[in-house]
């Protein structure tokens, strides 16, 4: 099997999990279905309608190994996402994939990890959180994970299924759950201790969060978004500025489809 | 369906479009470069380039703006890398070259020369991102006749000149390609555009314009290839919009002898063999000897 | 919502885009002409044209191409028709002319003086798609300016002159429309396309070329409005596969001070409405004094 | 009401009835239907994709006065109609209407009155059939339709709802059904008398009719296609060469999708 394909996949599921949020679960052919999957990796999902070309990234949330499904979170914030809400359980839709470097799991297995995820940052936290429970297990070290989730309101979604996995801490903009404010003001506030982050969420929130890392000298990663036209490394459309010069590229860009979407802090100029 | 362009014979008319395949290494985990007619790689400068600042692409009605300025790791690991992955292949290989200054654009020329995995050059006197240099080249019948001559003095290979569509008559621009001596031109490159964010009241691309590509242009492209084919008698390689065989069809009878497949890699990345297949069937279709049969029949 | 043209007030910034919309007669089923900035004329000529031969239209991926070749029935029916026609509506009316040769543009402007319905007159000297004249005087700085300052003299409405986008700077264009004395630009006509029936064989519109339309050309049309208005002082009218205010907004932030929808109106006979209700709702959502506070503050 | 509308109307039924030939009923609300419908008009069908943005212009098949239902029956030829045939019962879709001028149903009625329809041409006759005798029962008088339609191959759709009306001679192109030949083949073959011809069909055979109704001495209303955008006056894409000055346009070019489609054979060179 090829690790990239172009694959029409059918609905399983679609609903909308809070308002303009929705979760859309996707079935592979046993056959055709990827070997794996990392944590942090996305998915390139075309719309349907002819004025729209380029594939949507969107952030693997989940991936059940047995059934051969996939799970992806999304916020409604355009045509091809509108289009997205659309789709019915039978429906086919193509996607490419799978794309990308995720997380590091070997980094964080056995360490206190904190995921910072922000609004719909938190989807592809949701698996990390999923995968490095269960390599620690495996490994039979006692890492763990505490999730902080930041939110605009008190649309709280996925938040419960992040406490599968350990401690979970809100924060909402607008202060009617948990702690008002971010995510960043919610650790502060909470007084966390942790060995290692992992976060995905706006500019603003990251460019926090890497002073963070620094000011706590704990390893950081951070998932990176940019506009991307294939997906695959190709149109370098999609680039990262680097702190150093990038092995593929000879400048100090790094493509964020293809070395990203997943980047040490330390590496990147944000 | 093999076709000849200056001497040089491609196993069909299908090539990629420059800078929508890279080298071909991503994509030869869908298509098997083997079967193309032509790689065509990212334009390739002097030195290392690093482009413009993001957002470098922009999705618009039918296509897409880019203005990645043509970032490109220069010519010595471009040989180095990519003309040494291509070396396994049994594909032709164009290399598109850019530059700001002449001299620039002679210095990439002349470090190809000893690269035996080049089959032709494509000069890139048109794209419509990079400021210094590029576009000026790309509209002026002199300069571009000048630049054209002197590139085909120290090039072995077969020298293709690439025309942009944003100019009053390409059918102009492509008799100074002809009179510089070039052994075939391809056109079109992308068409200026923009996108403004009106919410957030700011240009979508850093740079402000970016070069329009996909399907919404291919009319153009094929009107631009139909007058071009009329001016002069250079073989003419097509490409804008096409993204299927029947475009591909379109361009051959407007005149191409050769076409390439850009953005149409984005939305499919299996495309290039999916047009390869279809233009098959319609030469069997229609009891084509050779594909070129069709080339310019309508005048 | 009002803006001001050349000392013209309109209701609102959104027009009809010539040759699109008849004289608002077909239309007025649909949508309220009392509603429009300004509804804009067919090209009308000193007698009447026949046009070319069919098929004149063709559809393409997000548009369309036309090569109607300015059938009209001739100024003296067009004034004692549709002039009176729009009589009874209290919207702007802006008279689209068109002519092969000087004398002929020159002598529709003359007859039209004694008409009190026209608010503005908008020259086509861009029409891709008549042979003898039009499209020269559209490509050419120094007889657009001399057109320009003749018609300019005979006239006592308001001059607009009507941009091809089809040339190499349209901002060389716009300064020569300005030097002419033109009192507003518009922009920009069709862009020249080509299609051809692969399985036939043949160009699918007699004329060969058309004129492409939709939103395909957005984003060039975009572009160009920028230009001409980072070149030039004169208000600009903008057009160019506007289909909804999210598009009118973003000709306005390039720099126009008024849209005119086209080939939209064939797929939604009500778009202007809804273009001019969008963008009711955009000025309140942003807070503005006056639509026009939008106009080309990205530079 | 207006007489001119774009709609959204519910599809009821969507099947093939012959190889590529699809029949389509479309479902108006009672409020919004058209008052009336006159045999020969046709409607403008919106494809849903983004890349095909002018409608398709469908003659209308049937029109169902009490249910409001409007039946089209189409060819896939292209991306449009084959994107048409996707339709299911319950979808909706945008219909411009109603369209173009009819024939002259008063002129028809009591008359003997020979249908020829080639191929895709049936459709619109099949209205025209059933009105005719509904307006000669109406006026009480005795005229008659006989239809002689034209086939590629055995596939006879419609030719037996056209029974209903009269006799139905078919011409079929490969000889397997009736006369082999085409409809005028038919006409001549079957020595057939009438009074008047109302044609529709491929251009090649309606040049046939104007020449049969010449050498007959009879009145002949010809239905013509041509390339539209608008579909309603205004782009003047799609005129036909008259014989005389048209009083629209002060030349001799008359609009198909108004002054037509329906035309009558002396008025228009083709
Ligand atoms: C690696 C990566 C992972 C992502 N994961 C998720 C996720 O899990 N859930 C989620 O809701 N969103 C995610 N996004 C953002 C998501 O890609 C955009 O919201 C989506 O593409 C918008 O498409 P649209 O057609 O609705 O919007 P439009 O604005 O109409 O899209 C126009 C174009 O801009 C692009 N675009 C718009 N917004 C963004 C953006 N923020 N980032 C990149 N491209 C954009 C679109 O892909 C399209 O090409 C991710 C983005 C990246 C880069
Ligand atoms: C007044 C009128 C009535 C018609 N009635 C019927 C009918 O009842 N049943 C039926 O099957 N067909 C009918 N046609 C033909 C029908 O309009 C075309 O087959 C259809 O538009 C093809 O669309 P497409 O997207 O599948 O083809 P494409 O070839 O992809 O269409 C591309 C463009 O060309 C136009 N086009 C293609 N073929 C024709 C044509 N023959 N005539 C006009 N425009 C065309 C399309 O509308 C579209 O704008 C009629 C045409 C006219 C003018
Ligand atoms: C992302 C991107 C990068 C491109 N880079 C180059 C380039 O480096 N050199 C060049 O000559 N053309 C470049 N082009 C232009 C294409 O080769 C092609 O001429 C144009 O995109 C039109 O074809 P299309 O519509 O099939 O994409 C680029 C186009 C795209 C979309
Ligand atoms: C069918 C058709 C007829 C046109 N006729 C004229 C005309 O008579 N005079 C003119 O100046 N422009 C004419 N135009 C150009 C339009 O006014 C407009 O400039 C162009 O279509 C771009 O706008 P759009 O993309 O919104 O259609 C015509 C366009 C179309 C589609
Ligand atoms: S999106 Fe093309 S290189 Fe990343
Ligand atoms: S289709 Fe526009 S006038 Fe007939």
């Amino acid at each position: 099997m090829r690790v990239k394909t172009k694959q029409r996949l059918q609905v399983r599921e679609s609903i909308e999990i809070a308002q303009g949020v929705w979760s859309l679960v996707l079935q592979y052919d046993a056959g055709s279905a990827p070997d794996t999957v990392v944590p942090g990796q996305f998915v390139g999902v075309y719309p349907r309608d002819g004025a729209r070309l380029l594939p949507r990234p969107i952030s693997i949330c989940g991936w059940d190994e047995k059934d051969h499904t996939l799970r992806l979170v999304y916020r409604v914030v355009g045509g091809g996402t509108r289009e997205f809400t659309t789709l019915a359980p039978g429906d086919a839709v193509d996607v490419l994939g799978i794309l990308g470097n995720g997380y590091d799991l070997a980094a964080l297995t056995g360490r206190r990890v904190l995921l910072l995820g922000g609004g719909i940052g938190a989807p592809p936290l949701l698996e990390l959180a999923k995968r490095i429970q269960l390599e620690n297990r495996k490994a039979g070290r006692d890492g763990s994970v505490t999730s902080v989730l930041g939110y605009r309101t008190n649309e709280l979604f996925l938040s419960e299924e992040f406490s599968q996995y350990g401690p979970v801490v809100i924060a909402t903009d607008d202060g009617t759950v948990g702690v008002h404010g971010n995510v960043i003001d919610a650790v502060r506030e909470k007084n966390l201790s942790f060995d290692a982050i992992c976060a995905c969420g706006p500019m603003p929130m990251l460019r926090g969060v890497k002073a963070l890392s620094e000011e706590r000298g704990v390893s950081c990663w951070l998932s990176l978004e940019e506009r991307m036209a294939c997906g695959v490394g190709v149109c370098l459309g999609c680039v990262a500025k680097t702190t150093k010069k990038n092995a593929h590229s000879k400048v100090n860009n790094a493509r964020v489809c293809t070395e990203g979407p997943v980047f040490n802090a330390a590496d990147v100029e944000i | 369906m093999s076709v000849t362009i200056a001497g040089v014979t491609m196993k069909n008319p299908v090539m990629t479009a420059s800078g929508t395949f890279g080298s071909g290494i991503e994509y030869s985990e869908f298509v098997d470069l083997n079967h193309l007619g032509a790689v065509v790689t990212k334009g390739v400068s002097n030195v290392p380039w690093e482009g413009n600042p993001v957002p470098r692409v922009a999705e618009v009605y039918g296509g897409m703006l880019n203005a990645i300025g043509l970032q490109n790791p220069g010519v010595e690991v471009f040989a180095e890398r990519d003309l040494k992955f291509l070396e396994d292949f049994d594909t032709r290989v164009i290399v598109n070259v850019c530059g700001h200054t002449e001299e620039e654009y002679l210095s990439v020329v002349e470090r190809l020369q000893e690269e035996k995995r080049v089959d032709m050059l494509e000069i890139n006197v048109s794209c419509p991102n990079v400021k210094q240099g590029g576009i000026g080249f790309g509209t002026k019948p002199d300069m571009l006749c000048d630049i054209t001559s002197k590139i085909r003095k120290i090039a072995r290979q077969p020298v293709i000149m690439k025309l942009t569509p944003n100019v009053t008559s390409v059918a102009e621009l492509a008799k100074a390609a002809e009179a510089g001596g070039a052994d075939a031109i391809s056109l079109i490159n992308t068409i200026t555009g923009m996108k403004i964010d009106i919410e957030r009241q700011r240009f979508v691309l850093a740079n402000r314009t970016g070069g329009m590509s996909g399907p919404a242009i291919h009319p153009i492209a094929v009107r631009m290839v139909y007058e071009a084919a009329s001016a002069v008698k250079l073989p003419i390689i097509g490409m804008g919009g096409i993204s299927n065989a029947e475009d591909a069809i379109e361009m051959m009878l407007a005149g191409a002898t050769a076409v390439a497949v850009g953005a149409a890699n984005f939305h499919d990345p299996y495309v290039t063999q999916k047009v390869i297949d279809g233009m098959t069937d319609y030469a069997k279709r229609h009891s084509l000897e050779r594909i070129t049969d069709i080339v310019g029949i309508l005048r």
